[in-house]
């Protein structure tokens, strides 16, 4: 069967995460010009559970894992405000690859110290600070010696690096790429300078440096690494749903309260056009992400393949749909009282922001 | 409810069904209707008419409800998704030929739509009949073409007879010369014209009228030379004093204030609006693939997954053309569920048109591009199927009306607030 | 006349002299005045205004022509086409920073424009002074922003001290903190604000007025946090019960039936609105070069000559950036071309704005993703120029504002009959 | 010192021209329903003397050789109709590359009698049957022999090869591509299949051949090819803007015309938005165009990167503003009583004719 409706769970869901997201939009502003998010804020969204309500109870968590579950609600999350979406998510990209990619060991041991009822700054270091950066040919590398793997490597916008207790790093193994799991502290790594961005100043972010890191081979994730590239594709194209569509009903609101040559800015029908459009490509990409989250859910053969379609339709769209948001309002676009500049640079990073959130 | 992407097994199988009747009746003969532009194409028609008269289907309209087995579960209805699907494949074979499969098309859905019963079998009974048979909406005139409201065909009661006499001239009629001309393999069709009862009440005064096949002052004036889709037929009918008996008007024979009649037609184009989506899709879904193949033939890997900074030209070009075909399907999918759950889609209705719009013609143009000497050569269908599936841009609604259409239902305007 | 590209010598050298000045006195700032946004570049400031003072510029203003030597050959007139290039380059260097260059910017401009020669004399004179000097242009209002008729400052004779006083609040004022305020290292500046001196006509009753810093009931209310041009002051002027001598009217004090002033005020959009365009093609360029710098480094070739099949996907967006900003460019020199020619060239004014506005967004962002992770860094001054490039589309006029005027000459078109 | 005018002289050329090309469009329906022009119609072009024109009175004309005068000619020729202008300029494909990469001997021996008064089917043989096309790097061979070249190999797209008396036929030198006079009716020589292609019906373009052709060395154009690519590449971008041009005016005469709900189409915001864009990207194209043609005769050593700027600028254009002609014209934009769907189907080869035009 076709059906395009979130199941009864899945909306409560997305009810309680678009109530926090509200508290999301408000501290917003604030938190990107202070480059801090309000206390209390991060862990209030870690409290609702929605990483505990997909991992299996015997491993700490309540429920089951569903992608389908996790883009709906980061949709949500990135509504209100996309720092501090992935700031609260900053936990899945340790947990999740374990979940996906690791070995009943690794997923008994590792994954519930994390999901307990207080956030703690798990983390993964995935992207390089290079050209042409490519997930699939990374230049970190992990050389097995003996009983160890032996890493090292460059790494940059690595959420919380600095108080991470542990996180996962990804190398090179042979041309392919694997995760391993590196405590803080591990001889050899170092946690860089803060990155500074053009958004999303208020989640911390870091480089990263391996300089012969040696961790024991138990902790290598042996899964596939595209089942954790896929997740990542599907959760960003989801946050990337959810930055473009606050711009688009920013700017409906906008236009439509204005008034411009007797009439509001949205009936002139190059700016009604223009949201048409907004609205269209945001739907696109949304069912291309519904659909992938579900491909991967029920192990379809080209789940991978479909993730990676979101993604690209993802990027696109929300570069186009931001962008817009600010003409819409034009002068007042471009002042930062308005959230829509904001949005346009979160919008231009997505491109970028590989690995940075994993549903 | 849930989300789910999975396609029901009676489409499936529909699905298997079309596919061959693509490969075998229609491909193979697409480049010939196309270069021998008003030859029809008895072949795929008498076997589309047998084979819908065998698994009882009669027309490509939804059907009406069966009658229930109260043992059997109860399923979610399906029929304009199987409709989305069997059109998609259909066009993916040949847009021109699928328009011209008898069944009564527009017409017959008019029928539907709005016919008593009385009228209903008066009028569609003839498409299960031994020939196949066609029916064809006439709705545009020369001066009246996003702009309904410019209708200037009328019909007036000749209260002596009881019969509507009608005039007028009608445009862009699909399929006309076959739902009027009576050839030796077909079985009588009609046509559903558009037409006022009452000047002065503007859209309230619209009526739809069933005009047969044979009435004298109905002509067959002008076949056009189109663009594409030149297996099917496009016509120019003109009506003068052509009298059809008083039951043959759908609808009130009276006027009142409301524009309600109109609008229950404007409803009928938002339910085909995701049907037209479908068939663009189909076209640029056979140029995707088309192109697929031929850079399989050529050891041209697409590498999935890689930053597009990674990639050639021609694989960044393939994945957005994959990303444009499967989304405005996807759309479409969702428009047509709706429409079968009884849900309001007009947003999502014109949204998949204007997105099959936009898509059809980019999609077949790259793939065009993507192939070179060998893409602009007639020698391949590629080069056809981009002038088919301009099309959908066009009718049904421009993409620029459908974008109206869109931003009113977006931004919860009428049309006065918003032209 | 003829067909050709080649800049003039005095250009040349301009250009030569102000990339120095980019090179050193704007890229090195470039991001502290970003970070720190209402900190003043002083030295910048105090450079250019002894540089300009040196070379007897004393103002971006196209220069009064100089007494012609008989003997010397007539040479065509390149005052437009010498400010393009120089605001090119200059926003190339910093687009904030150039937007508080001494010397007047689009006040000065103003008063060059439509005032006496008293008032030239009176109101210009100070631009060459010791210090640096600031003027500034108040026309938008909160409710009057692309709709300058709903303009409702406005202006009210006092006939017993012969002042005129004005009231009113104008927004995005750029440069209007340092027109107004006295600063130790600053010169008296002024503001010209358009207001109304009779409600009830419409624009034929709006005039501007020069508004000398200093005068009591003029006040700096706020100062904009921006996107970008942050290095540039926005603010936000409101004028209470402020009174200017009579004379300090630009244009007639009595109203006509005609809209000749206004329409001469908005004639000087027209006017700058490619040099506006020069400073969006400014930043676009720093882009491309950066990219273009930063691929040579990691050794990718462009291979230029190629068919986009066979390019990679980095090469086809490079060539693509290159078209755009080359193209961009190409459309403003003509513009100023014309201008200095004295041939109109409102559509070709309008083009070469909506082009740079199309333009430095496009190449920006997309240099940022060429250069990934790096680019969108605040280490590189990329992002940055993708922020300022952004104001190119919106201010004097937005895309959408300028399409309307590109279509309306294009199509034939007065104001009533395309809105 | 910057001009954006043309000179007088030239000005002449284009009022000519353009008056030329009324008779193109008139002829040009007909021409492309029943695949031939009509007598003298091309003939009548050739006698006006264009390419005669630009080519100095040594080799037999009457002119300088000129790449702006060419772009402005070839731009009011297409406005006309592509595909007569294509015929009427098919020698140039002989000529030209012989002009700019040719010896003084070949100069001086293959071209005067191409530019005699009569229309004469001299042409060249560039584009390969095969996927992924490229001018620098053919597929068809040709290889030293003694004091002979040997060349083999497949063409297509060679505008009147049936009746052609010579042709130039390019191939590929040890990686370098070079053009080679070959006579009409050589050893091994074959012309194939008439190409049925999407548009331009009237012009005959066949298939070619060539098994071991044997021609002598001294009929190798041992210039630099990439002179001869940019004389395309501007050609072409010129010819794009004649085809563009006819659509934008073509639109606009339609959408001022005709009314809908109740005004002109063309004061639609949208359509009006739509026709302004096709315009500035017409003008984009144009002075691109010009200043790659002005570098060309002025030797910059940036010339060639223009002209493929140039070219590249054209193809997206045509593309583009084609599309739309149709789209304002709507249901009567499909029809062929409108060269709107012609010109389309005009534009959407451009990215595929290198070769096809040379000014």
């Amino acid at each position: 069967m076709y059906s395009f409706e979130p199941n009864e769970e899945q909306q409560m869901l997305i009810d309680a995460v678009s109530r926090y997201a509200e508290d999301l939009r408000e501290a917003a502003e604030e938190a990107e010009e202070h480059a801090r998010f309000p206390e209390g804020l991060v862990e209030k969204g870690w409290e609702m559970g929605v990483l505990q309500a997909s991992i299996p109870e015997v491993y700490g968590g309540f429920g089951d894992y569903s992608s389908v579950t996790g883009v709906l609600a980061a949709e949500e999350l990135a509504y209100g405000d996309l720092p501090a979406a992935l700031a609260v998510m900053t936990p899945n990209l340790f947990v999740l690859p374990i979940l996906l990619a690791g070995s009943e060991v690794q997923k008994e041991r590792f994954i519930p110290p994390v999901i307990e009822m207080e956030w703690k700054a798990y983390t993964a270091a995935l992207i390089e600070p290079i050209f042409n950066f490519d997930p699939t040919e990374l230049k970190t590398t992990a050389v097995a010696d003996g009983d160890d793997f032996v890493i090292s490597g460059k790494k940059t916008y690595v959420p919380y690096a600095k108080d991470a207790e542990m996180m996962i790093v990804y190398a090179n193994v042979n041309g392919v790429t694997q995760g391993f799991i590196v405590p803080a502290g591990a001889e050899g790594l170092t946690v860089g300078e803060e990155n500074k961005l053009m958004s999303m100043h208020a989640l911390l972010q870091y480089d990263l440096e391996l300089v012969n890191v040696r961790v024991p081979a138990e902790n290598r994730l042996g899964g596939d690494f595209r089942a954790v590239l896929a997740a990542s594709h599907v959760g960003l194209a989801a946050l990337a749903i959810g930055v473009a569509k606050a711009s688009l009903d920013y700017a409906i609101n906008y236009a439509k309260d204005r008034e411009v040559f007797g009439v509001k800015v949205a009936q002139k029908q190059a700016m009604a056009f223009m949201m048409a459009e907004m609205a269209m490509e945001i739907e696109s990409t949304r069912m291309l992400t519904w659909e992938a989250a579900w491909k991967l859910d029920t192990e379809k053969e080209d789940a991978y393949k479909s993730a990676y379609l979101a993604a690209t339709s993802a990027i696109d769209m929300v570069m186009m749909v931001t962008d817009r948001g600010v003409q819409i309002l034009g002068g007042h676009g471009y002042i930062r009282e308005h959230p829509v500049e904001r949005w346009m640079r979160n919008g231009r990073g997505f491109a970028t922001f590989t690995g940075l959130a994993i549903v | 409810m849930t989300i789910e992407f999975e396609t029901p097994k009676p489409i499936a199988q529909q699905q298997y069904v079309l596919k061959t009747v693509a490969d075998n009746m229609m491909r193979p003969y697409s480049r010939y209707f196309d270069e021998n532009e008003h030859e029809i194409p008895w072949d795929y028609i008498n076997f589309m008419h047998q084979a819908m008269k065998a698994s009882g289907a009669g027309s490509l309209a939804p059907k009406d409800k069966k009658k229930e087995d109260p043992n059997k579960p109860k399923r979610p209805p399906i029929g304009y998704q199987m409709l989305a699907h069997m059109l998609e494949i259909l066009s993916w074979g040949d847009t021109g030929m699928y328009l011209i499969t008898p069944g009564g098309g527009l017409g017959a859905a008019a029928v539907q739509s709005a016919g008593t019963t009385e009228q209903k079998k008066k009028f569609l009974a003839r498409f299960m009949g031994e020939k196949p048979t066609f029916a064809a909406m006439c709705m545009t005139e020369a001066d009246a073409g996003s702009d309904t409201s410019k209708i200037r065909a009328n019909a007036v009661l000749d209260e002596e007879s009881n019969e509507w006499v009608l005039n007028g001239e009608k445009i862009f009629v699909t399929a006309g010369d076959k739902a009027l001309t009576e050839y030796e393999e077909s079985g009588q069709g009609f046509i559903v014209v558009w037409a006022t009862i009452d000047p002065e009440a503007g859209r309230a005064g619209m009526r739809s009228f069933v005009v047969e096949a044979g009435t004298p002052g109905v002509k067959v004036m002008k076949m056009e030379h189109k663009l594409g889709i030149r297996a099917s037929d496009t016509v120019t009918i003109v009506l003068q004093d052509a009298r059809v008996p008083f039951e043959n008007i759908l609808g009130k024979s009276t006027v009142e204030k409301t524009t309600k009649g109109f609008k229950g037609a404007m409803a009928t184009f938002d339910a085909t609006r995701p049907l037209v989506a479908a068939m663009g899709i189909g076209v640029a879904r056979a140029a995707l693939e088309f192109v697929q193949e031929k850079l399989a033939e050529e050891g041209v890997e697409i590498r999935y997954g890689k930053p597009r900074n990674t990639l050639t030209s021609i694989e960044r070009d393939v994945i957005d053309m994959e990303v444009m075909v499967r989304s405005a399907w996807l759309v479409t999918l969702k428009a047509v569920w709706m429409a079968d759950n009884r849900k309001s889609n007009a947003l999502e209705a014109s949204m998949s048109k204007v997105k099959a719009g936009d898509v059809g013609p980019k999609v077949t143009q790259k793939a065009i591009e993507i192939l070179g000497p060998l893409g602009y050569s007639r020698e391949f269908l590629l080069e056809k199927w981009f002038r088919d599936a301009k099309i959908t841009d066009i009718y049904e609604g421009t993409g620029q009306i459908n974008r109206l259409v869109v931003a009113r239902n977006l931004l919860g305007y009428r049309g006065s607030q918003l032209r």
